[in-house]
């Protein structure tokens, strides 16, 4: 096991992959020679030239839309969005070229493609740039959304994204590049569609993906010490594949629920999540779910604010005791 | 708006080294080629016209000349996308008439097992990317196929069709950028019919010479030429392909055409609406691509008007069988909506039977 | 009244919104010299002329870009996407410019324009031409979604979306644009945010907007005379704003709840309102909220199978059927 | 690369009518707006370094002479959109620093309230409509504007400024193709500073003479010059501007320029990563905006090295009073996030009060 970062549990996953499959190409804007924007392919041009790792002008539909080309051929591009905020200039050929030419060609096509990049807000750059598209692209069929929290999951998901024949929308997250955790030296690999239990308890379920988790956690603890309730803490990790089992168990468990998301209220993640629940496991709830999700209006730049607009431990808390 | 062709162009492209060296059964292949298009739509409108297809169904008829004279050219590594006016260049890359007919009826025989439509044929076997509904939207596939062949180190081109008004979308000049930039050898085609929809190419773009000639502000090579003379595409088409397996370069060619029917099925207005008659009819009577290699191959003596009547008869037969073995195929299942959405589900991996895909509780 | 197609609803609320506000400005491909892909702008440009009905290149994003900058100005444009699909290749331009603008300019600037066009599957048009974006665009705070199901509705709400000073998206159906309705001869306006009670029963909701309440409707009639249920029939007519006082109010009054929604399940519109009920009122059920929704799937081409992945009168019976 | 302009060019472009007839007055005022900016945003750095400011600080040092010489230009009629390196900008439009840097701080006396940030300032009182962070992102919004000044009969114009790297998002050849078709109004101003973060214009674009010749492709107008001399830069673009209220005609403008810190304070590898350190020294010793006018003013007499260092002082102190006043205005509300999202409920009007607008329960 070695202590890493997030950004270096990923390049890892980039560097193994690309050493494996001649076909492995990453892409992006800044990728190659400036190592990227947040340094998560630092060194792989230096090593893998040109070929491998390539830099491209900012034109985001014509680069991802190269990709889902070349994927036709059997490349497998690994794409990065300098942020995912940048998708909504490249839309049409996610939604419809990388996610429905395997339905219109009758299963003719298969488009193995990673598109990758950090999807969150709480860094201050304002709406723009804070967007968290993991309900846009989760609600197409044809489409996989992963959301990591650590780096070990991250660099375990992203071995099986690149090896997956299906377009993989990766989401990452700025304030998340930079925390470390323990990564083990061998090869590892992380399936889509598994959720991760990362804290047992057995009063409440709190589920979330992404950094969501880990508020979660701090939330968890505190409820522990502070209210002897002791949580369950599910994290998803995975959107598109969905662990429907795992979010079933937690409940049928704790009978209590309460979704973390950072994303906005409105046709979010939670709320599938929540009328999940509601189709599946209704009797077994002893009260109804309750969401704490960023506050329901565009990213306020104030860093005085910002970090208020997502969710907080607290807004957890407040929840849980309404319901426990 | 091209001068007639029949007076004098054909005499010098038909020296072209490439059509100089056609055989008499090559030449009748085309000839064969552009009469199954043709009789294969015309099968298709009769036949959508009585119910027995949906959506819209987007006619190539006038335009036969470049879907079959640019794909005569292709060799293993060169590969073809274009957008939703897709029949053309689905027969003339050697798709069946049958697969294609049963697309448009929506049936599982269909080349996209009915899921895809009119707009939306497929041939990856055949180097055949589609078939794309959202204007403009392939021009970056084209740019990714291209890119596909160079990074694999194959001599090959990818041909990228589009239309006159799709040239307005963004996504073409990123891609034309980045072609030039990258240097990948792709051949954007544009065939300018001279509307989009209702709407005249003098409404809808501002342009010098051609619309081939915006390629310039990327320095790439562009070309013009009239799309009703199969020799003469060809002719071009061949440079651009020479060019980008021997340099890996990208070239713009422009080819103008017409087409004789609506915009679409439902497009009532192209007749006296935005459009007179009477240009419909020049179009048909003087610059049609099948009467001209009809008169050239006859000129030549390779063709007799009873040898024609032959072939024609020919490709009316296949277009009534393949409507007949459409209507005779089975209709998809509706639990069939469920395949092809995600690829390691439909093969059953292991990636596939983990986690939930679909949500229909 | 005059019993008119929904096509020519909006054609009178253009009409009426064109001479009354001498800003007000029609824009898209088509709406002008040739009446409209759909004829809905017929006989518009002819009578207003160039100035005020515009026929514009195949350049979403800039059209789209250009409605939003001219309506800084004071202009109210009233965009035509040929289909809402076409969103896909504008999405920056709705989402970042039409969407946040006015929030990043801390209230600074208002966006009063409409976005309008058909957003449904069912018309064998295949996946690209299929989509039906609500749910994408109803999550972003900062933008307002409209989907009136019949004429009357189309006419009201269309007027008042001209009036309202943020950007509307307006989503209309080419399957009920020949559908006829009662149309009164004299000016009237229906505000967004209120939902319509099409049908009047105890024993079940059918919730949903657009098309899908002709759907519920049919269902309807046939649970009373062949199960003796008598179902609420809500229409939501607006989706941002919600008018969730009515959702509650008829969840109060059956107790039980199927949603019916033309778009797809995951994230979609029924998601949410399934997740407003748990959180508001999870104690008034007797059983779990169902969902009718579209098929999870690209939409289909083929004509013999397509209708039948959207929802059907027999499928919402089914549900029905299961909590009643 | 600009040759140094300090030798020649002044000379020239000194005498253009709308220079030669500038007042002493005018000049020095025109001097002080580019030292206020410089000011501006070094006092922003030495806060940004320390914390007060979150997220991007994109710093438009050595840029000055382009958004000061352009918008000296404008009239009532005249409007302004620019990317997220827009501090220059927004001063040179009117703004004051308070509103500016309280932004920066994210405080609730900001030009947005706090709720923008140092990409998207605004004043529409001003003209002045951003501020825009997604690259190319305006260049739309400029064609509105133009539009909007037109339909309303006005005679006006809209600059629309972007960068060097910009030039690659596809919507703007879309504006391009519109702007000519629809004969609008709009300037498009490209700032070449030879960069887009860390990539080289070489590395992201392939052209002939420059960047605006693109325009030619849709029959556009276009103009190459050095953005280092104020006088050039009002010359140049006050054909355009003329031309655009006479002729209601678009053109692109593109002005040599180098910004002489990183992309952001972010970009660390903008000293011998992809630039030389020695290339950033000549820019600042050869090629200074203020430097060059400061050289120009002296000699024409109009400036004292006494006043200058007056002027200076004057833009510092304003400088480190606009950090004082930020400093020490109130954050914005938690409460206040919900503000500013629709029009109808921050005016609580019948329609802003119908229905629910936000959705965390
Ligand atoms: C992005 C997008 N916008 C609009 C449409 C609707 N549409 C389909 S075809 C067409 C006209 C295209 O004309 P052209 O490119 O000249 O091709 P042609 O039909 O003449 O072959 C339009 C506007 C679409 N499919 N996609
Ligand atoms: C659509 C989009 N893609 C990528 C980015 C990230 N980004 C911000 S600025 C920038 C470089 C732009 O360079 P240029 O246009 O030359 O302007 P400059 O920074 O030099 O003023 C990039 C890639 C973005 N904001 N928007
Ligand atoms: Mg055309
Ligand atoms: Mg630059």
């Amino acid at each position: 096991m070695a202590l890493i970062e997030y950004r270096d549990a990923l390049n890892q996953a980039f560097a193994e992959e690309i050493e494996r499959d001649p076909n492995v190409v990453l892409m992006g804007e800044e990728v190659a020679q400036y190592d990227g924007a947040y340094k998560v392919t630092k060194g792989l041009w230096k090593k893998y030239g040109d070929k491998r790792v390539v830099d491209t002008p900012i034109s985001e539909a014509a680069f991802i839309g190269m990709g889902v080309g070349a994927s036709m051929l059997g490349l497998r591009p690994v794409i990065e969005l300098m942020f995912w905020s940048f998708a909504t200039v490249a839309y049409d050929q996610i939604v419809n070229n990388a996610g429905q030419v395997r339905y219109m060609s009758g299963g003719l096509i298969n488009v193995p493609i990673v598109i990758r990049g950090p999807a969150n807000g709480g860094t201050n750059v304002g709406a723009t740039h804070s967007h968290t598209p993991e309900n846009w692209l989760a609600s197409i069929p044809g489409l996989k959304v992963v959301s990591p929290v650590n780096g070990y999951d991250a660099k375990g998901l992203m071995k099986t994204a690149i090896r997956d024949n299906d377009p993989v929308m990766f989401m990452e997250n700025t304030l998340l590049y930079g925390e470390k955790c323990e990564v083990p030296e061998d090869e590892y690999l992380i399936p889509l569609g598994v959720a991760d239990l990362k804290r047992e308890g057995s009063d409440v379920s709190l589920i979330g993906h992404g950094r969501s988790v880990n508020t979660a956690l701090k939330a968890a603890e505190i409820l522990a010490s502070e209210h002897g309730i002791e949580a369950d803490v599910l994290d998803l990790r995975s959107i598109r594949p969905l662990d429907q089992e795992a979010i079933l168990k937690t409940v049928a468990k704790t009978h209590r629920v309460v979704l973390v998301d950072e994303s906005k209220p409105f046709c979010g993640v939670s709320a599938q999540i929540s009328t999940l629940i509601m189709e599946l496991a209704f009797d077994e709830l002893d009260a109804p779910v309750r969401r704490v999700c960023t506050l329901d209006a565009p990213a306020i730049y104030s860093p005085a604010v910002e970090h208020l607009q997502l969710p907080t431990p607290d807004r957890i808390i407040e929840k849980v005791l309404e319901i426990c | 708006m091209p001068k007639s062709a029949v007076e004098k162009q054909p005499v010098d492209y038909a020296k072209a080294p490439i059509n100089a060296k056609l055989s008499s059964e090559d030449k009748l292949g085309l000839l064969r080629q552009m009469l199954r298009i043709r009789r294969f739509e015309q099968t298709a409108l009769k036949f959508y016209n009585v119910g027995k297809m949906g959506g819209f169904l987007h006619v190539y008829i006038g335009q036969e000349a470049i879907a079959t004279g640019t794909t005569s050219l292709m060799g293993d590594d060169d590969h073809v996308i274009t957008a939703y006016r897709d029949h053309g260049h689905a027969l003339a890359v050697g798709m069946g008439m049958n697969e294609c007919m049963a697309e448009l009826y929506g049936k599982a025989t269909g080349c996209s097992k009915g899921k895809g439509g009119s707009m939306h044929f497929f041939a990856p076997d055949k180097n055949y990317w589609g078939g794309h509904g959202i204007v403009g939207g392939q021009t970056p596939l084209g740019l990714g196929l291209a890119y596909g062949i160079k990074y694999k180190g194959l001599k090959g081109a990818a041909l990228c069709f589009l239309g006159d008004g799709a040239v307005n979308q963004g996504c073409f000049y990123e891609s034309l950028n980045m072609a030039a930039l990258f240097e990948l050898p792709v051949i954007y085609i544009i065939e300018n019919n001279k509307y989009s929809m209702g709407t005249s190419l003098q409404r809808s773009s501002v342009i010098d010479k051609c619309l081939a000639q915006r390629a310039e502000a990327f320095q790439i090579e562009w070309a013009q030429a009239n799309g009703e003379n199969l020799y003469e595409v060809r002719a071009v088409t061949q440079k651009a392909i020479e060019r980008a397996h021997k340099e890996s370069k990208p070239m713009v060619l422009e080819f103008d055409t017409y087409r004789y029917y609506g915009h679409s099925v439902a497009d009532a207005k192209h007749k006296g609406g935005y459009r007179e008659e009477e240009e419909i009819e020049r179009y048909k009577k003087e610059h049609d691509p099948l009467r001209l290699f009809k008169s050239i191959l006859i000129s030549e003596k390779v063709l007799s008007e009873e040898q024609y009547e032959a072939i024609d008869a020919e490709a009316k037969t296949e277009a009534s069988e393949s409507a007949k073995f459409a209507d005779e195929s089975p209709v998809p299942s509706v639990e069939s909506i469920f395949d092809d959405v995600y690829f390691e589900v439909d093969r059953q991996t292991e990636a596939g039977r983990t986690g939930r895909f679909f949500f229909n509780d």
